[in-house]
């Protein structure tokens, strides 16, 4: 091969690369950017939400607020990294409209001033840091799930009510591992023997399950989504912890994907949600059915999320004619209230929703199946504790 | 006053003693010749000269200051420059630039980041003047690795010109060169004298003798003799440690079998044709022609550098010849990987033991024993141990906690374990005590009669002619010499020439 | 079939373009990135704008690290190190409240060179393996340490805004600085090694002992060019800050440390150009692969071990004659 | 502390450290035999996980998914050595570390193509999902303890194999003079590849076994990799012996760490100090004995060359 062979050979690469680039369609539909953990193991967060988002599109027939609508989903790895150069391919190549999807607080916090810099509503499924509830609230904020300390202040107020005197609490060390044990011990009157935050993304919980052995608290309160649940449950059973220490943890991490794997050690453990499977609404019945017929497995809490987060934006678009321009009503539209899986779910300023908060307990049916029930209410009309720092009219 | 003194500098390596309290003066402008059997430890003096090894003890003094601990490349800022046994140069920059890299590092700070070397005129000036010094100037642009062996050896010699030293060492200046080549050399190092203090490491006795005010012996770490050539050549001492035998004319004590037998005829066992073989550029066989007869107990020898070890190389399969052909047994084997080569029954007793350090003396003995050649009554580890009565003892320890000449008796009987056809030693009594070299050599004797085939590369040559039937001696990559035992008694001219004084 | 050594050039080469042809080629690509903003504003083309900022940024980290792997033959396995802490000076200077450009942008340098100088004066007194692994284990260290700072983000990254020049620094006058950036920085790199300096850290590549023995004093030479490397480094790394507002421990992590080592020998190791031919053909190469298949690091594997196993010399090996 | 808590926090270490063993013998004695740097054997580890869970899936059986897993593994492993690994002996560790960096693309790629993007969470077999009462107020999973039972048996036999059989002192040989060892007729690179196969293997076992107490995702090679350089670094490159006693140091080691030094820094320092210091401190502890024992011993603990 000649020099210049070789030379013109690279310049034509270099050009195919730029022209797949610029190729990207330019035709009128709403462009929906979806970041989502869908690798490694927090991707079950992020399946679930994107299968029940998908799932509402088609229950919307395909539109969203009368637009065609398109998904270009981004796998964030759970890394802000990779998270912040989808989301700034999504916004400026791709030119999406808005951007929804996003399973971990971490990430939505490197990517966030980047959205809302950019102009572009981002409507949380799932991720809902303390610090766009307070101080750095945002006009392009929505999070339709609940605030990160919210379910934790739920089990927090149960642990106080059910009496135990000591606590032994663990969560991940990022914002909404911090926020969560932050929330249960605002609500939590009886005493912290050891707050541990472990990696994000450890799986081999032995050295803290000594830990708790050691120190023979009467409960355990452990916020860890995804396989993180997953791992910490088992290890905790296998352990032999299970009839000695009371577990509680937040409903996420007792839902149907953490049953699934970890079986029946899980029966009798008690949990917190905003959601549950029996929910009586039209709208949460044809969820659950739809879903659990269209991808054959039981829907959880995220998957519920992920369904809403597709309503309010279709509630959102109908409310101003499709024209994302008038941000402001689109924002008031949600706020002021929209129909969801839970209901109606109302909104504080800062985005964030108010809702009930319910108690729900792992049990085995007599055919065998392991389902979550719900046991009662713990909170009503439960708003997060961040809302008035927020400047936002 | 003298411009190097070296006192009672000693360095171990583990447990080997390489030096031994050596006390060495250089006096300025004078051709110090340094000289000694192998692994004498004159390497390892001038690397502790030249600041690459630290001593274990001693101290090294140039011009009155004591530099034992200041580091290689400031030794030569002060004034020590050195040559390597192996070419060491830079070897994908030119001629032109590998002595201008010396003169740069001379003339001042490397520590310049901004105006290119390129524009630094006189660099290259000096570098072209070192060049016409060292005969090399119809070669400046050439890079180092395409010169010859010969030219890459002046090259080495003009990079350590370039560094304008008071002290040249110069390791081995002529090792592999042809005859005119070594002339050259000799010339240029003669033209030195009187202008810088050379110190030489030399095995051609011819060199040394022609060019050396002084001559200092190093046999097994320690200084046997030093002064004049006139004294050093009279010196008894020097003759029995160093060259094996005894001064001309004298005979040797009676040491035991002394054997003559009709050489075994018949097909060879192996035969080595037209055998080429290099490192890199450096060509070191040019051709070697040898046979070994089934049964015989053949001699390779010659001169250091001159090929003997590449050639059991090539043999056993460890240096993949360039051309020519190495046929055992009727089997061509040139192209054998080494695995395959020895399981035809070819064993390699190497140069400096080569004992496997982390495996346990029996493991060593035991780990590649064979029945290669068919043996009826073959090698076993009781059988070694028999011969070698003092690894017995040693079972157990490792093998790099044995003494030299416990290694070398490890390797021997490493070697028989594989009952091989043909087992090759290569310098296998080095480092021994005499009368355990004495006993080795018996052994070798005996097995030989039991009919193993044995090439023996050795520096004792008159002992040598009375052990075995023929020898083949190397000079520069080709057999120079072959021929019967008493042809090469009968010929001192031949020793003188190829071999030693 | 085997694969050779990466082969260095023979000598330093002569990179500045000789022949008509290539100084044309070479000045159209000079005009080309100089006039590549507002090209790109006219076409409305932020994003490859953007992309081409974060090249230039990997360009310079490429072409540093080029210098002690490539010039100096030091296989550093840690050079995310002064990466990470050049973006993390960026960041935590802003967080606590400076964001003045002249003093940031000199800190981070001098916050890398820091570490360099600290690192590198350890790690140079081993050779070979053991000297990539404890340049790795350095770098594990200060990944660790910098991910066990809570209040500056730990495994969260932290945000980056700006730095203050006096006007608005947008996303075409960051291009810009970058530009000037990498230019002056290869201009300086360009000089160095066809100076002493440059000359006695290639003797001591291709010859340590040689090296010593002829008077160049070898760990003096290698820790100045580790730092100097490390310093340009530490600048990208701040480059990279401003580029994406954000920094994270990824920036320290291993694979980083890689990924720079392949844009070098993807260019062609020791090979003056090497750093920009590699970085620019991995972004390219990444984004084609990217927009063509999810499983785009498939690909990228592929050809990289192509690149290690076939063309040893690298992109810049491709312009040299066949020997 | 109670002395059960150290206790239970020691065998957590041992069993950290032994399957970071079966890890590193491979890479070791390939390290000391040919030289040869392979990133890649953590992709061999996760290879063995994935074979584990699809196999055990597919058999229904958890050993049984063990088994096929290590053999899967191995034949991978024999094709990855003819095809790639033969062509990079003999060239430097560069080219070495860039290939087989390389190649983790391509296998966490490939297995994110086959097995898809998700985690597979396993189970462990339920016969050993339980505690098992060790000492009075001392229960231990008992699965951890079959892991540690397994590591210790593969690690003595390993033990025995390199030590006691004659292909044992080969491999020896062989990594402390390669050309030696084959001018004395062993075929080093038929040895070599059965060494790889084997090292290969044990990696495998490495990832079906923790694949219950990890999750078994792409990307799960890459931190024990460092970790397993780590330990030969440390033990001395080639030496089997050398990286038994690496692993468990850096087993225990790191797990001590993580359990008592933010306890003991929060002895020491203010809260916030203690805070940050513990688990930085605890996190970088073994490259800090890393770069201690390079330091004082520059060939690590057990040298294997001369």
């Amino acid at each position: 091969m000649s020099r210049t062979v070789r030379v013109v050979l690279v310049v034509v690469v270099f050009a195919c690369t730029l022209a797949s680039g610029l190729a990207s369609g330019q035709a009128r539909t709403l462009k929906i950017g979806f970041v989502s953990t869908l690798s490694g193991g927090g991707a079950a967060l992020g399946v679930d939400v994107l299968d029940a988002f998908q799932l509402a599109l088609r229950h919307l027939g395909g539109r969203l607020g009368g637009l065609p609508a398109e998904v270009i989903t981004v796998d964030d790895q759970s890394s802000p990294d990779v998270a912040r150069t989808g989301v700034e391919r999504l916004l400026r190549r791709d030119r999406v409209d808005l951007v929804t999807g996003i399973i971990f607080s971490h990430v939505l916090l490197a990517v966030g001033d980047l959205i809302f810099n950019h102009g572009t509503f981002y409507i949380s499924p799932n991720a809902g840091p303390s610090e766009y509830a307070g101080e750095q609230c945002n006009l392009h904020f929505i999070n339709v799930a609940w605030q990160n300390d919210n379910m934790h202040e739920a089990m927090g107020h149960y642990a106080t009510l059910k009496n135990y005197e000591t606590a032994f609490i663990l969560a991940p060390n990022y914002p909404a591992g911090r926020d969560a044990l932050t929330g249960f011990k605002r609500f939590y009157k009886g005493r912290v023997v050891s707050e541990v935050y472990t990696r994000l993304g450890q799986l081999d919980y032995s050295a803290e399950i000594a830990q708790i052995r050691a120190a023979r608290p009467r409960a355990v309160y452990a916020f860890y989504p995804g396989a993180m649940g997953v791992n910490f449950i088992k290890q905790y059973a296998e352990a032999g912890l299970m009839q000695q220490v009371q577990l509680l943890v937040p409903g996420f991490s007792a839902d149907a994907d953490v049953i699934r794997a970890v079986g029946k050690p899980m029966v009798g453990v008690f949990n917190s949600s905003h959601w549950a499977l029996e929910l009586f609404n039209p709208i949460n019945r044809r969820f659950v059915e739809d879903f659990r017929r269209t991808y054959g497995r039981v829907p959880t809490l995220y998957a519920a999320q992920g369904y809403d987060a597709a309503l309010a934006i279709d509630h959102g678009l109908r409310a101003v004619g499709g024209d994302l321009s008038r941000k402001a009503d689109f924002r008031k539209a949600i706020l002021s209230g929209f129909d969801s899986t839970r209901g109606r779910v109302r909104f504080s300023k800062n985005g964030y929703p108010i809702q009930d908060y319910y108690l729900r307990q792992v049990v085995e049916l007599p055919n065998g199946e392991i389902i979550n029930r719900l046991r009662g209410t713990i909170f009503r009309n439960h708003a997060d504790a961040y809302v008035n720092q927020c400047r936002l009219p | 006053m003298s411009l190097l003194q070296v006192r009672g500098l000693t360095r171990r390596f583990g447990g080997v003693l390489a030096l031994w309290r050596c006390d060495l003066d250089v006096f300025p402008a004078e051709v110090h010749a340094l000289i000694g059997p192998n692994g004498a430890g004159k390497t390892t003096l001038v690397n502790l000269v030249s600041g690459l090894l630290a001593p274990t003890e001693g101290r090294v003094l140039f011009q009155g200051r004591d530099i034992t601990h200041v580091p290689a490349h400031q030794r030569t800022l002060l004034g020590i420059a050195r040559t390597f046994q192996i070419t060491n140069l830079f070897p994908q920059d030119t001629v032109l630039d590998n002595l201008a890299r010396a003169v740069q590092a001379r003339t001042g700070s490397s520590f310049r980041f901004w105006r290119p070397v390129s524009s630094e005129g006189q660099l290259l000036e000096e570098a072209a003047s070192v060049a016409r010094r060292v005969g090399l100037e119809g070669r400046l642009h050439t890079p180092a690795h395409a010169l010859s062996h010969g030219e890459q050896r002046q090259l080495e010699l003009g990079v350590a010109l370039a560094c304008n030293p008071r002290l040249v060492i110069l390791d081995e200046p002529t090792a592999g060169m042809s005859r005119e080549e070594t002339h050259r050399v000799v010339d240029l190092i003669r033209s030195l004298r009187g202008q810088v203090a050379v110190l030489l490491v030399e095995h051609d006795m011819d060199v040394v003798f022609r060019l050396s005010d002084r001559i200092t012996v190093l046999v097994e770490g320690r200084v046997l003799a030093s002064g004049s050539p006139e004294e050093v050549r009279k010196n008894p001492e020097v003759h029995r440690a160093y060259l094996g035998h005894a001064l001309d004319g004298q005979k040797t004590p009676e040491r035991g079998v002394r054997v003559s037998r009709p050489r075994p005829s018949g097909p060879p066992l192996l035969q080595v044709e037209d055998l080429q073989a290099s490192y890199g550029a450096s060509q070191v066989l040019f051709g070697v022609n040898l046979q070994v007869p089934e049964g015989g107990l053949v001699t390779l020898l010659g001169r250091n550098g001159m090929g003997k070890t590449t050639t059991v190389h090539t043999i056993v399969g460890l240096v993949t010849p360039k051309g020519g052909r190495v046929v055992f047994d009727g089997r061509r084997i040139d192209r054998k990987p080494p695995e395959g080569v020895a399981s035809l029954g070819v064993a390699l007793v190497p140069e400096g033991r080569q004992i496997f350090p982390n495996l346990t003396v029996r493991e060593n003995l035991l780990a590649f024993a064979a029945n290669r050649s068919g043996a009826d009554d073959p090698w076993t580890l009781d059988r070694v141990l028999d011969l070698f009565p003092r690894l017995r003892a040693r079972l157990n320890q490792m093998g790099n906690q044995l003494s030299g000449g416990e290694q070398q008796m490890l390797a021997i009987g490493r070697a028989l374990m594989t009952n091989p056809r043909l087992l090759i030693l290569d310098e296998a009594t080095e480092g021994l005590a005499p009368l355990l070299r004495e006993e080795i050599w018996k052994a070798l004797r005996k097995l030989n009669e039991s009919g193993l085939t044995v090439l023996l590369i050795d520096k004792y040559v008159e002992r040598l002619t009375e052990l075995a039937d023929y020898h083949f001696i190397l000079e520069r990559g080709r057999v120079a010499w072959e021929g019967p035992s008493e042809a090469l008694r009968a010929d001192p001219e031949l020793w003188r020439r190829y071999l030693s004084v | 079939m085997r694969a050779p050594n990466l082969t260095l050039p023979q000598r330093a080469p002569t990179a500045l373009p000789r022949t008509w042809s290539a100084r044309a080629g070479a000045a159209l690509a000079a005009l080309a990135v100089v006039v590549f903003p507002p090209v790109a504003g006219a076409l409305d083309w932020p994003y490859y704008l953007s992309l081409a900022t974060k090249t230039l940024a990997l360009v310079l980290a490429a072409s540093a690290l080029n210098l002690v792997l490539g010039y100096g033959g030091m296989v550093s396995f840690g050079h995310a190190t002064y990466y990470g802490l050049g973006a993390y000076t960026v960041a935590i200077l802003a967080r606590e409240g400076v964001r003045q450009a002249w003093v940031v942008w000199p800190t981070s340098v001098l916050v890398a060179a820091l570490a360099a100088l600290a690192i590198g004066a350890v790690c140079l007194r081993t050779r070979g393996l053991y000297f990539i692994m404890i340049t790795l284990a350095f770098a594990q260290m200060v990944y660790y340490g910098v991910v066990s700072f809570k209040q500056y983000g730990g495994q969260d990254g932290l945000r980056a805004p700006r730095t203050e020049f006096g006007f608005h620094l947008g996303d075409v006058e960051l291009y810009y600085l970058a530009l000037g950036l990498v230019w002056v920085s290869l201009w300086f790199l360009w000089r160095l090694v066809h100076a002493r300096f440059g000359v006695a850290l290639q003797a001591v590549r291709d010859n340590e002992v040689r090296a010593a023995a002829v008077g160049y004093p070898v760990y003096r030479i290698q820790l100045v060019a580790f730092v100097i490397s490390g310093a340009l480094t530490g600048l990208a790394g701040a480059l990279m800050a401003h580029h994406t507002q954000y920094v994270s421990p990824a920036m320290l992590s291993w694979p980083q440390s890689g990924h720079f080592m392949f844009m070098v020998i993807l260019g062609g190791v020791g090979r003056f150009w090497a750093g920009v031919l590699g970085a620019v053909a991995m972004t390219v190469l990444e984004e084609l692969f990217h927009a063509a298949t999810v499983f785009w690091q498939f690909y990228v594997g592929l050809a990289l071990l192509a690149v290690v196993l076939l063309a040893p010399r690298g992109l810049a090996g491709l312009w040299e004659r066949r020997r | 502390m109670s002395a059960s808590l150290v206790l239970e926090q020691l065998l957590n270490g041992l069993q950290f450290g032994l399957m970071l063993f079966l890890l590193s013998a491979g890479l070791t004695l390939v390290l000391g035999m040919m030289d040869v740097v392979n990133l890649a054997q953590g992709s061999l580890y996760m290879l063995g996980a994935y074979f584990a869970a699809t196999l055990g899936a597919a058999t229904g059986s958890f050993w049984a998914g063990v088994v096929g897993a290590v053999l899967a593994t191995a034949v991978v492993a024999l094709l990855l050595e003819v095809s790639v690994l033969r062509r990079v002996y003999g060239a430097d560790h560069l080219t070495q570390v860039l290939a087989t960096f390389a190649l983790i693309l391509m296998f966490n790629e490939g297995v994110r193509m086959i097995w898809g993007p998700q985690a597979l969470l396993l189970s462990v077999p339920p016969e050993l999902a339980r505690p098992v009462a060790l000492l009075p107020g001392l229960s231990y999973s008992a699965y951890r303890l079959a892991i540690i039972a397994t590591g210790a048996v593969l690690a003595v036999a390993l033990f025995l194999f390199i030590h006691r059989t004659r292909v044992g002192m080969w491999v020896r040989a062989g990594a402390s003079n390669r050309r030696m060892a084959q001018a004395m007729g062993v075929p080093i690179r038929r040895v070599f590849t059965g060494v790889f196969v084997v090292g290969a293997a044990l990696s495998a076992v490495a990832g079906a076994l923790l694949g219950p107490i990890f999750a078994v995702q792409v990307g799960m090679g890459e931190e024990v990799l460092i970790l397993a350089f780590v330990v030969i670094v440390i033990g001395g490159i080639g030496s089997v012996k050398g990286s038994l006693v690496g692993s468990l140091l850096v087993g225990v080691v790191d797990t001590a760490g993580r359990a008592f030094l933010p306890a003991a820094f929060g002895q020491l320092f203010p809260p916030e100090v203690a805070s940050n210091l513990g688990p930085a401190v605890a996190s970088v502890l073994i490259y800090f004995l890393m770069a201690l024992v390079l330091f004082l011993r520059p060939q690590g603990l057990f040298p294997v060359r001369g």
